[in-house]
């Protein structure tokens, strides 16, 4: 138990849990933008995979990891995209073609890394940087919270300044008022001569930006290279963590932070004597009760 | 003639639509729209009314035929170029974000900004409260849209248009879901935008109100346009003749009840909506077999939550009910239909039906149980035989009995409904809107059969909005208002629809003693 | 008149179905190979190889039957979640711990061996069905989203299974991660010699059969389309929609578990795996193949099994990634599920049907 | 940054056209079945580079398969490769036990090597299998006296494993036996990712031990692995490498702030292991429906001694390093073995070092 306390209230816990959180509050985002719009976007595992793999590409052969952001993030609007073309141009169930296309991201990705790098594994073989951390001037100083919020992957600041971004896009701009529109009542929209279409695929194009950040934050901040289905299932997790935060910005995230907290309390925990197997569980239980407590309490707030 | 052709606004020229289903909704249409008339468009269900102000308005793109506006050939591909050109539609159903204010569902679309990218507040009130008082609305534009009545949301309808510079304002039934009261705020507000300049295309299936604010009108049979006439050149029996190429039984000849058993009976149900708002008060009355009971009253009084509750589809939250003296334990559909209660929901295609099934599992959607061999395996040949029998019983127009649903019109979607429902061993029927948008031979098809079963000793409960119909089928009649019932007619004979019409406003309230005459 | 056109209407929509198929299956494929072409200078010859593969041996014919067979299995049990218009992927876990508990039977249930299969079989099923029961309680209780709660439970039954695995089926003298072996006899056996073919084939055929039966036959079957096609409906005609919905996960976990069971003493001699088997989603493509009805799955699972297989030889002969297949295959199934694709052609069509009947009728 | 592909895994397919050309060698045809995927910079790797060396030392004709983590293909690859007009047919993980005891009867004509695990040669005719097998504790022995040696006495020194199962334990054991071999006080925390190929996960692993004072990280987690890694230099802690010379492979590819975290590797030597068994076969020496156990002495294990090596410790240390060794090989010390190891005995291990 000492040595739990211990692993917990470290500054270096904290730190961790920034960083853990980074992609999930990233990817949450995109979730919640395209929920709002109406459309569930199982996609953004297979958009953070593909642009993850991009951005190295990118960041290897046309010019360094800022170079291999801007890719990611346009490879993860294009392939948004694609999903909105299929989904709502040619009319295919979205749940479908995002599970489609997930799975086609986990092949494609390795066969495009084998054609390049003659691997199928990752592509250590590429030298493809990393963006860099930054140190914040001021708070860098203050003892505890400096060692917790300076120094991180530029990344990480862009994806909680995003929860701001995202939440002033959908609450306080036209665009948001039509995005919120497209989800809860579409044919409104449409009566208005707004296109519904386009709507969604701008909102789409948005969650392939965040997506898109989350995946480059994978192959480029986290770690600095690309490996097979990297990604681990973190969309899913975004997915839940907008489920759960009820498609809010503020929620969503919220719901992140808690999934980072059991996901670094596993790393953590294994110091222990706990099996690890059980340990290595805890962040999707968590989110699972999560679920479960947020169904309760949605039930029970319609039900007064 | 030539004087004519300089004001006319909008001609439609032999437009053709097919539906993906090969449904053919407009075969032949020809339409020609004076500037500044107030122009009705009629004709049966299904007529292809609806569709042909969808092409009007760019939602649905003819396969053939041309529109001119203003003299000028359009190609309306979209709702944006039809705004950009100055027609407005307010459709059939609310196209309203319920979640949003009323300010906000109006400029939805044209939002005013602010640094180029915000939403700017202040400009969005002022640009709707303005719109409002310049036509004389009386609304308070910061509620939102869950929170205000159908007559407020229709007027957020037109003013949507109105904000949108619509010169042409096309109305698809607008009154349906209007009170009297309400019906004539609105035309009052009709008269006034014609004053101001505007033409106005409506749909309506209510002769009376078309001859009351309409200028022309053009009837429509079977996706063809019939005829244009003034309508002081003509008379509602010509027009439903017209509509309808028949003659309109107007009148369903009926035996006098013959009162039987009690079969229902309800005591102090309350139901308190999700909004918190009170829905039913303490209602309480009884059903007896042989006798049809109609419900009248403005939608939104209570009555479908009244039906959901009889049939289980809602559980109250007090009182009880007691079907043949034997109080239900359990209020589920199941329970219920166990108890012989039958149920015709008011929303044949979201509640009514399976539409990607066939007839025939959606007849015997709750009869599975019965046809069975085995105790596990459905019997189909004895489904088929049945299926058959009923789609002729109920002369529903198919081609065959596994046919989906989705590709009948409303008209026989409904009469599988009613197939289905009433052709169970049942004791109690709730009828819920049962023609409610459906045309005047099925209408005719279904209140023949309620009377039918009336006659045979079946208990019927009737929901209806339809006055009509609610004088030519009721032995008895409740009125309901806010939650409660308000008005008991023993006799519906001596009752005239402008009284009735005074109860379902709470205009006017019996007292208690003699609402309960109904417990006898 | 006017049922005659329907009815023509209705058979035109029929032949059209089979004509998307068709093209959609070229596109895929042309797309695939304008993909390949970046990536190897004889795009033909592997395309070749893709197609000739399964037939060059007996055994790789056998090799694609046999990964026919799993693929069924998922498919199926997807087919009675998503008849029940339940999204619930938990068949993946439920085939992962289903595997698991038919090994620990396998391993140590002292039974005469065919006794032995079927008890680990049929506890396979009961697995299952507790693992996709748990999304289903959720939602039918709570109205939890099946879809994002069995996402997660898949890695929970990831490491649950792996847990019990270290503590009572991990062959410790093992220089790999595996169990203790199965007990001598306890497998499906082996059909054709030097093939890993085995009786499992048959048993899915039963499944096939079964689910068929289930679905459109029988009483069960009927409520439950019911309940998928409307929810609301189904509760208005009185049928018990939350013991539908559940009996529909439960019944679709049961399949997946006994497909995992199945799966490991049809093809293993012990329990190794350690990471999820992927059948959960490998069914929705399956299901979206077969137009979720069980009789197309075992077709879809052949075309899909074909298609692998094929591109593990065109890798060994070409050099290009087998992984092509996952984009070959998303491409078929997304313009399969395209229901707008073709559209404008098809509403020609039957726009020409109708006009013609027009003309005959005057 | 520009691009640099690694020369080592691109040219499998390549004729062998600039090769040395061995008499025995030539015209022979050997392939390697990857059950798994290469660009681990570990096991697969080497192996990898083993087929690389037959072709340019030995002028063979040589193929790498990789087949991924699908179970379900392995054994159908396996079986292509010996459908192939090949000589040897080499798998080289100790899952593929199963496979090639089962498929080496159905292709007497075919030589089957089966590196680091061994077949059961009583079950069948098994006469045209060789198996190698590596004393991998053996060599952790040496990688936890280097780390034991890296942090002060009593101090603590860390351990990243794929899984918590036997071949991972193995390594475990080794290392806390050898740690404590130099450090009888030396705390060790043992941590398990759960899963080879998320390399996140791995460098959260790394980062909470080493924020629990880890001096020194042993990672044997594949991909996953290499997170520790990237770890260790962003930290600028130590980290000991696993199965390959990790600290060359990432000099080779230009990384030398990596390379230099990288204090030694414990060496497999899979790819040398397949060279040598070819090698000896064509010199007609190797002995088939045999195996042989490939410890330090048979240079199967050990540690990877480079310049890195050399300046992360001091000549004192290495002294001592090579003392062990001596004794190991001397068959003095012996190190036990977490492959039929019970659970107990394993956790009495791993909490006897607990911090
Ligand atoms: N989206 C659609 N797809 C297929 N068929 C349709 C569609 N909408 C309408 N129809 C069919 O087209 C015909 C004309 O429908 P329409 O809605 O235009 O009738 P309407 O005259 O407006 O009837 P109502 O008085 O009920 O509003 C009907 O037979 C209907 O079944
Ligand atoms: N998307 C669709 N696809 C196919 N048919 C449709 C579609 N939408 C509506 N329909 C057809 O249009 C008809 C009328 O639909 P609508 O929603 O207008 O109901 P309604 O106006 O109440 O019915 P009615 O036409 O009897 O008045 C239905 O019979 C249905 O078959
Ligand atoms: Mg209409
Ligand atoms: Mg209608």
């Amino acid at each position: 138990m000492k040595t739990l306390v211990k692993v917990i209230f470290t500054s270096s816990f904290f730190y961790s849990l920034i960083r853990v959180a980074t992609p999930l509050v990233l990817a949450s985002l995109g979730a919640v933008i395209t929920s709002n719009a109406g459309i569930t976007n199982i996609g953004i595992e297979g958009i953070m995979l593909i642009s993850a793999l991009a951005g190295v590409f990118a960041s290897a052969f046309l010019g360094g990891p800022w170079v291999g952001l801007l890719v990611a993030i346009l490879v993860g609007v294009i392939c948004s995209l694609l999903i909105g073309y299929v989904s709502m141009s040619l009319k295919a169930d979205s749940v479908l073609t995002c599970i489609a296309f997930n799975t086609m991201a986990v092949g494609g990705t390795v066969y495009f890394m084998y054609a390049v790098v003659k691997d199928k594994g990752t592509t250590l073989a590429l030298d493809s940087g990393k963006l860099p951390s930054i140190p914040i001037p001021i708070i860098e100083e203050i003892p505890v919270l400096g060692k917790i919020l300076s120094n991180h992957n530029i990344l990480s600041y862009v994806s909680f300044f995003m929860v701001f971004v995202v939440y002033i896009l959908l609450y306080k701009t036209p665009l948001g008022l039509r995005i919120r529109s497209a989800g809860k009542d579409p044919k409104a929209l449409s009566s208005v001569g707004v296109s519904l279409l386009k709507t969604r695929y701008i909102a789409l194009a948005i969650s392939g930006v965040l997506g898109g950040i989350a995946g480059a934050f994978m192959s480029m901040g986290y770690v600095t290279w690309f490996s097979k289905n990297m990604t681990a299932g973190r969309g899913f997790i975004a997915l839940a963590a907008d489920a759960m935060g009820n498609s809010t910005p503020i929620g969503a995230t919220m719901a992140s932070l808690l999934f980072a907290v059991a996901e670094a309390l596993s790393y953590g925990l294994q110091v222990t004597t706990f099996p690890p197997e059980l340990v290595q569980m805890l962040p999707y239980m968590a989110t699972i009760v999560g679920l479960i407590l947020y169904s309760i309490k949605r039930n029970a707030d319609k039900a007064k | 003639m030539g004087d004519m052709n300089s004001k006319v606004v909008l001609k439609a020229e032999g437009i053709v639509k097919v539906y993906p289903n090969g449904v053919v909704a407009n075969k032949d249409v020809n339409l020609e729209i004076v500037a500044g008339e107030i122009h009705a468009l009629i004709g049966e269900n299904g007529a292809g009314k609806s569709t042909l102000m969808k092409i009007l308005f760019g939602m649905e793109q003819p396969e053939k035929g041309k529109i001119y506006l203003n003299g000028q050939e359009v190609t309306l591909d979209s709702p944006k170029k039809a705004i950009n050109l100055g027609i407005g539609m307010v459709h059939q159903h609310f196209m309203l974000v319920e979640s949003l204010t009323i300010a906000e569902n109006i400029v939805l679309g044209k939002e005013p900004k602010k640094n180029g990218f915000f939403l700017d507040r202040r400009e969005m009130l002022k640009i709707s409260s303005e719109v409002a008082e310049k036509y004389n609305f009386s609304i308070n534009v910061e509620e939102k849209i869950e929170n205000v009545s159908v007559g407020v949301k229709q007027e957020t309808e037109i003013l949507k248009a109105l904000v949108r510079g619509a010169k042409i304002l096309i109305l698809d039934e607008p009154t349906a879901v209007l009170t009297p009261q309400e019906t004539k705020n609105l035309f009052e507000e009709l008269r006034n935008l014609k004053k101001q300049g505007h033409t106005i295309i409506f749909i309506s299936h209510k002769l009376n109100e078309i001859m009351e604010i309409c200028d022309r009108v053009t009837i429509m049979r079977h996706g063809v346009t019939v005829e244009t006439k003034e309508v002081k050149d003509t008379s509602p029996a010509e027009i439903s003749s017209k509509m309808v190429g028949r003659d309109v039984v107007l009148h369903i000849d009926k035996l006098p009840a013959k009162k039987g058993e009690l079969c229902l009976e309800a005591k102090d149900l309350c139901y308190t909506n999700k909004l918190g708002k009170m829905m039913l008060d303490h209602v309480s009355f009884k059903l007896y077999a042989g006798e049809i009971v109609s419900v009248a009253g403005v939608e939104g009084n209570g009555q479908s939550e009244l039906a959901e509750i009889l049939s289980g589809m809602k559980e109250k939250n007090e009182g009880e009910i007691l079907i043949e003296n034997k109080r239900m334990q359990d209020y589920s559909p199941k329970a219920f239909r166990e108890k012989g209660v039958v149920y015709i929901p008011e929303d044949r295609m979201s509640v009514g039906s399976a539409e990607r099934m066939s007839i025939r599992d959606n007849i015997f959607a709750c009869k599975v149980d019965q046809y069975l061999k085995k105790n596990v395996f459905l019997d189909e040949s004895r489904m088929e035989k049945d299926a058959k029998k009923w789609i002729e019983d109920f002369q529903v127009l198919c081609f065959s009995s596994k046919q989906k649903v989705n590709m009948l019109s409303g008209g026989n979607i409904q009469k599988v409904v009613a197939a289905r429902e009433l052709t169970e061993d049942f004791k109690i029927i709730i009828a819920e809107q049962p023609t409610r948008g459906i045309d005047a031979g099925t209408s005719e098809l279904i209140r023949r059969k309620l009377i039918e079963f009336r006659d045979a000793g079946a208990a019927v409960l009737l929901i209806s909005a339809d006055l009509n119909e609610v004088f030519e089928l009721s032995d008895k009649c409740v009125v309901m208002w806010n939650g409660k019932i308000n008005a008991y007619f023993e006799d519906t004979a001596e009752l005239t629809e402008e009284e009735l019409g005074y109860y379902m406003l709470g205009v006017k309230n019996q007292s208690k003693e003699e609402v309960e005459k109904i417990w006898r | 008149m006017a049922m005659n056109m329907n009815a023509k209407v209705d058979r035109y929509n029929r032949y059209f179905s089979i004509i998307r198929f068709v093209v959609a299956v070229f596109i895929a494929f042309f797309i695939s190979f304008v993909i390949m072409a970046f990536s190897t200078e004889h795009p033909f010859s592997a395309l070749l190889n893709l197609f000739i593969g399964p037939f060059t041996t007996l055994r790789r014919f056998s090799t694609v039957l046999e990964t026919a067979i799993p693929l069924t299995f998922a498919g199926l049990s997807v087919c009675v979640m998503f008849k029940a218009r339940q999204f619930n992927l938990a068949s993946e876990g439920g085939f992962f711990l289903g595997a698991l508990t038919s090994a620990i039977v396998a391993i140590y249930m002292p039974l005469p061996p065919v006794l032995s299969i079927i008890l680990a079989l049929f506890l396979a099923g009961i697995v299952g069905s507790l693992v996709c029961g748990i999304p289903g309680i959720c939602k039918v209780k709570w109205n939890s989203s099946e879809l994002v709660l069995s996402l997660m439970l898949n890695y929970v039954a990831l490491y649950i299974g792996t847990f019990i695995f270290n503590q009572v089926a991990k062959d410790p003298s093992s220089a790999y991660s595996a169990s203790f072996p199965f007990r001598e006899g306890v497998n499906l056996g082996n059909l054709i010699p030097k093939t890993r073919l085995h009786y499992g084939i048959f048993l899915v055929a039963v499944f096939v059969v079964f689910t068929w039966q289930f679905i459109y036959k029988t009483k069960w079957g009927m409520k439950l389309r019911i309940v998928g096609e409307n929810l609301k409906f189904g509760k208005y005609v009185g049928i018990g929609t939350t013991g539908i919905i559940m009996m529909s996960q439960l019944l679709g976990g049961f399949i997946a578990g006994v497909g995992g069971g199945a799966e490991m003493l049809g093809m293993y001699s012990r329990f190794q795996w350690s990471a999820l088997p992927g059948y959960g989603f490998d069914g929705v493509v399956l299901n979206i193949l077969a137009k979720e009805n069980p009789a197309y799955i075992p077709i879809a699972a052949f075309a899909v099994a074909y298609l692998r297989i094929g591109a593990d030889y065109m890798y060994k002969k070409s050099d290009v990634a087998s992984e092509i297949v996952a984009i070959i295959e998303a491409l078929v199934i997304v313009l399969v599920a395209a229901n707008a694709f073709l559209e404008k052609y098809h509403h020609k069509v039957i726009t020409r049907v109708t006009a013609g009947d027009k003309g005959g009728k005057e | 940054g520009g691009a640099k592909v690694q020369t080592d895994n691109s040219n499998k397919t390549e004729a062998a056209g600039d090769a040395v050309k061995d008499e025995a060698a030539s015209g022979k045809k050997a392939i390697l079945v990857i059950n798994g995927n290469l660009g681990d910079l570990g096991f697969f790797d080497s192996a990898n580079r083993g087929m690389k060396r037959l072709k340019n030392e030995l002028g063979m004709d040589v193929k790498v398969v990789e087949t991924g983590d699908d179970e379900a293909k392995w054994e159908p690859a396996l079986a292509d490769a010996a459908d192939e007009p090949v000589d040897y047919v080499i798998a080289v993980s100790p899952s593929m036990v199963e496979p090639v005891q089962k498929l080496a009867p159905d292709y007497p004509e075919k030589k089957f090597i089966l590196i680091d695990n061994v077949v059961d040669f009583q079950a069948a005719n098994l006469s045209n299998v060789y198996c190698a097998t590596f004393k991998q504790n053996e060599g952790s022995f040496l990688a936890g006296a280097a780390a034991g040696l890296s942090v002060e006495e009593g101090g603590t020194i860390g351990f990243i494993g794929g899984m918590d199962i036997p071949p991972i334990n193995d390594f475990l054991v080794g290392y806390i036996e050898g740690a404590q071999s130099v450090n009888s006080g030396v705390k060790v925390i043992s941590t398990y990712t759960g899963d080879y190929y998320d390399p996140a996960k791995g460098k959260e692993h790394a980062i909470v031990q080493f924020n629990q004072g880890v001096g020194v990280v042993f990672a044997a987690a594949g991909p996953a692995g290499l997170g520790s890694i990237e770890a260790a230099t962003e930290q600028d802690k130590k980290i000991i490498g696993v199965d390959s010379d990790q600290s060359t492979a990432y000099e080779n590819k230009g990384d030398k702030k990596t390379a230099e975290h990288i204090v030694t590797s414990m060496i497999k030597n899979v790819g040398d292991a397949i060279f040598r068994a070819i090698d000896k076969d064509l010199k007609g020496e190797l002995k088939w429906g045999a195996a042989e156990s490939l410890g330090i002495a048979e240079e199967g294990v050990g540690l990877a001694k480079n310049d890195i090596y050399n300046a992360s410790f001091t000549d004192e240390q290495k002294a001592k390093i090579e003392e062990i060794q001596q004794e190991v090989v001397d068959g003095k010390i012996k190190v036990s073995s977490a492959i039929g190891m019970s659970t107990e005995e394993l956790d009495k291990i791993r909490n006897a070092v607990k911090p």
